[in-house]
């Protein structure tokens, strides 16, 4: 489903964030991704959906060869994958609502379809009361609720989740834990960036630890840490 | 790839609510429209009077080719034929001296009659009075028929014929220059102000292209906006220029019999088409080629 | 409060970054100010050059009084002294039935050579010629000077006097207020533009307030980078208009003899100045208004 | 140091955020504030340095009453307070170094005082070599600990951190904690709204738990939680 091999990547200003990458990952696995503040996780979950473009290396996703990719054929690669970002991606002026329809008038869904989609991920995330507030009138936390909402409500063969559980209380969280779950045991294949040490030692999956831009364990059923 | 019906109705949607969105920006750039068409428009109007006055001017040059005293009426119509015949001539009349006296007493005004008791010996010549098809050749034509030797003389106010011709064409040159100019800075102008509005929406751009929105998902209702910026901030100017020349338009023709400005219509219409169609477009290509910058991601 | 030296320093250089670190956008308002300080110096130089022909036209309005043929030489001396003295009189001169046939005979050009023949019945009156120090006020003078009863008559053109004043005063009247009208709108459109520069950078004025900025230790910045964008904004249009009209000065001077346009100097340095002056007030004005929106966090 | 009495916001949506919040925080204390997503930590903290104004109810900070403060006097009081926000919000286009040297130019410090004070700061949070880096060019935590350093470069009498360790590895964040204790050792005043549950439970403070917008546990040496 993913693979990465010898992936470098050096950034316009010098910083090598990758520093050859080998990863290989299959459908339907849960992986965490870990790894000290810096580290490149952020910079391997861009190479996946081209939000950069590596300085060398090889990336398959879905057995596409990205580099193969045609600009034309990117958004197709995206619609695939979900991406909870970091830092959110939220559109500030839109509504709760219209920010996770938007998912859904790019693949061109069903109008009624796309009122019913939305409302049942807001529901899992615990904010169908917010449907129609502005996002800039979200918690910290509740806009964390609905980038998660936006990246799974089109049901995508991956999902990346990039510090899904930063902004969230332990509870919110493992509500959270349990929705990715249940999307994993449907086949979706999950990339789960975290420093939430708990989450990755109680919920047993594949760790894979970086540090300094290189896979330094990948371990299943692994814990939190990265000292190989 | 055919766009789905309901994408482009989501698309239309998208870019009226985007409107209303950015208020303040889409005031911004509507309001930089309106101005610049403001500008260009009263310039086209003030372009196309001049042109008319400088017409209006140039068609009043006219030739008088005076007779020999000794020509008679049969040798002075061939003249006239043979002038009549000549490819830059427009127009030949006949004027013999008598009708010359009132004509130059006329033009005297209340003057002239003092010089009633010179019609007995009347001084002046019978002539021809020559209408160039261009008023520009009006110095060839008057060589030419110079040369007949049934003429005596020709008139035609060379010492200030050069001089008028090279105004007018140096107005007529620098008009043209400063409405292409003025045009192009409008462009300039508005497709910037609708530039600095997109860039304050990057982000948005970028979040779609990263939720998988393809290039042509994300420019069209940006184009719509655009289309629509223009024809609003339109709107107003081309109302505004309309009732503003037709007034002046009546203002002139009851106040200024000896010059009266180019009709409103179907002038106005002309222009205000003109001006709303380049404002529309103008508006489109401001905003798809500020979106396109961004659409890299 | 008096604000420390080395925080005044830091205002100043940050204003100077600021341009630097806005590039694009320091570049936008800097163009919407060179584009629209063009056109109103344009306009300036036609307003100033249109009142000057203006001027020139009217100032060519005379009276032409002229004597009953049996007033003698002392009478007709006593006249003139009179009107000489007279208020609203800039200027007389006594022109003779010989002299005045010299300049009628000089204005109809060649033609005019064939009433040589007048001059010993020569059916034209003595006269003066008067100018009135104000040209609205020639109606006035020639009436007055009209009751003397050595005067048989007075000539000025009325007919067409009326209308060239109201032209005239109509052309004033709207220049003026094209011009007001104009530069309103260019302060609007410039100001409009900083806005929207400034209105991506509200994000950053609030997190400067809330990390405990005073309001005149953001704004300071802002007031260094408006005037710096008014003053870099003008350069390019003052230097090319400075050149322009020269040109056009020139030009018009060698090759059109009957009007020259105002001289470049100092009127041009005078237009700069304000344009400069005004520029970089808008520059501030404009970015101190926008600034202030933002301010109240 | 810290008190509201009787204090509601309700935004202009209708959300009521506070709901009676009563809270005495005194000079020197160390303070984590707990509490579900969305129940009303943000909006407390900027209640505390008038980025918002309650709808009611009394909030006193180091002796002043804030209704009390003119517009004038806020920037006086926001410098004795160091803010680290949850969404940090850094000056995008400046460096690193210019970020946090902006809080010191504010108070009109010494040019080579502030020379000195940003390069220790940024030693602290392990960024001494990133000074010159744009800040859009970090990492999630990278981004975070300009943030902290902000916060604390000019010795604040109070130092409020709203889900600070939120984008921090474990390593990280405890050596972060370990300055928090160390500048509250030096008689800072430290207000800590935070869901790690593990620093909460390890490094043992008073912890305020809100809920609803109401305080509904107060405890000396608590644990994370807050069930009453
Ligand atoms: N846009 C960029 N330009 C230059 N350098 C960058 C950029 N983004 C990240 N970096 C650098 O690349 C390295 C890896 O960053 P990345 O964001 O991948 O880290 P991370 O593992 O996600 O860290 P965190 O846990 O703090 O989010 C860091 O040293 C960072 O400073
Ligand atoms: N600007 C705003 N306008 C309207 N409502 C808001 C605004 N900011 C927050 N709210 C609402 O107020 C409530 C409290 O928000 P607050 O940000 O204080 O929560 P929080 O405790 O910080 O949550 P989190 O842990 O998720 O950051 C939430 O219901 C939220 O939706
Ligand atoms: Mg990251
Ligand atoms: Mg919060």
């Amino acid at each position: 489903m993913i693979t990465m091999k010898r992936v470098r990547k050096t950034y316009p200003n010098g910083v090598q964030a990758l520093n050859g990458m080998n990863i290989h990952i299959d459908k339907g696995e849960f992986v965490y991704v870990v790894g000290p503040s810096g580290a490149g996780k952020t910079t391997f979950i861009k190479l996946m959906i081209r939000e950069l473009k590596p300085s060398e290396g090889l990336i398959q996703i879905n057995g596409n060869n990205l580099g193969d990719l045609s600009d034309k054929q990117i958004p197709y690669l995206r619609r695939k994958i979900g991406v909870v970002f970091q830092d959110f991606k939220l559109f500030t002026k839109l509504s709760v609502y219209e920010n996770i329809a938007f998912a859904l008038e790019v693949i061109e869904e069903e109008p009624e379809q796309i009122k019913t989609k939305v409302m049942d991920v807001l529901d899992i995330v615990g904010l169908k009361s917010k449907a129609r507030f502005n996002t800039s009138e979200l918690s910290g936390g509740e806009k964390q609720r609905i980038a998660i909402a936006r990246a799974i409500v089109n049901q995508p063969a991956i999902l990346i989740a990039d510090e899904p559980t930063g902004n969230l209380d332990p509870e919110t969280a493992w509500s959270i834990m349990g929705t990715l779950e249940e999307i994993n045991n449907r086949g979706t294949t999950i990339v789960m960036a975290t420093h939430n040490s708990h989450i990755v030692n109680t919920l047993k999956k594949r760790v894979i630890a970086i540090e300094n831009g290189k896979v330094v364990r990948d371990e299943l059923g692994g814990s939190y840490g990265y000292q190989a | 790839m055919a766009i789905k019906r309901k994408t482009l109705t989501r698309h239309g949607r998208e870019g009226f609510k985007n409107i209303r969105r950015n208020g303040w920006m889409s005031f911004a750039s509507m309001s930089a429209v309106a101005i610049m068409l403001f500008v260009v428009g009263a310039f086209a109007f003030l372009i196309v009077n001049t042109n008319h006055l400088i017409d209006t001017i140039e068609n009043d040059v006219e030739i008088r080719a005076f007779f020999e005293h000794d020509v008679d009426a049969s040798e002075q119509e061939s003249v006239l034929e043979e002038v009549e015949s000549h490819d830059s001539v427009e127009n030949v009349v006949y004027r013999d001296r008598d009708e010359g006296l009132d004509v130059f007493m006329e033009s005297m005004g209340s003057d002239g009659e003092v010089f009633e008791n010179l019609r007995e010996e009347n001084p002046l010549n019978d002539a021809l009075i020559i209408q160039a098809t261009d008023p520009q050749m009006t110095a060839a034509v008057a060589e030419e028929v110079n040369a007949q030797s049934a003429i005596e003389s020709v008139e035609y106010g060379e010492s200030i014929l050069g001089q008028l011709f090279t105004v007018t064409n140096y107005v007529r040159i620098l008009g043209g220059a400063l409405v292409i100019g003025l045009i192009f800075t409008s462009v300039f102008l508005i497709s910037n102000t609708i530039k600095l509005t997109i860039l304050s929406r990057k982000d948005e751009i970028q979040i779609m292209k990263l939720v998988g929105a393809t290039n042509s998902f994300v420019r069209f209702p940006f184009f719509i906006e655009g289309a629509l910026i223009g024809l609003i901030g339109a709107i107003i100017p081309i109302a505004g220029l309309t009732v503003g020349y037709s007034y002046l338009y009546s203002f002139m023709y009851d106040q200024v019999p000896f010059f009266t400005f180019v009709e409103p219509n179907p002038m106005i219409w002309q222009i205000s088409g003109l001006l709303l169609l380049v404002s529309i477009l103008v508006g489109i290509f401001g905003s798809q080629m500020s979106v396109r910058k961004f659409l890299k991601v």
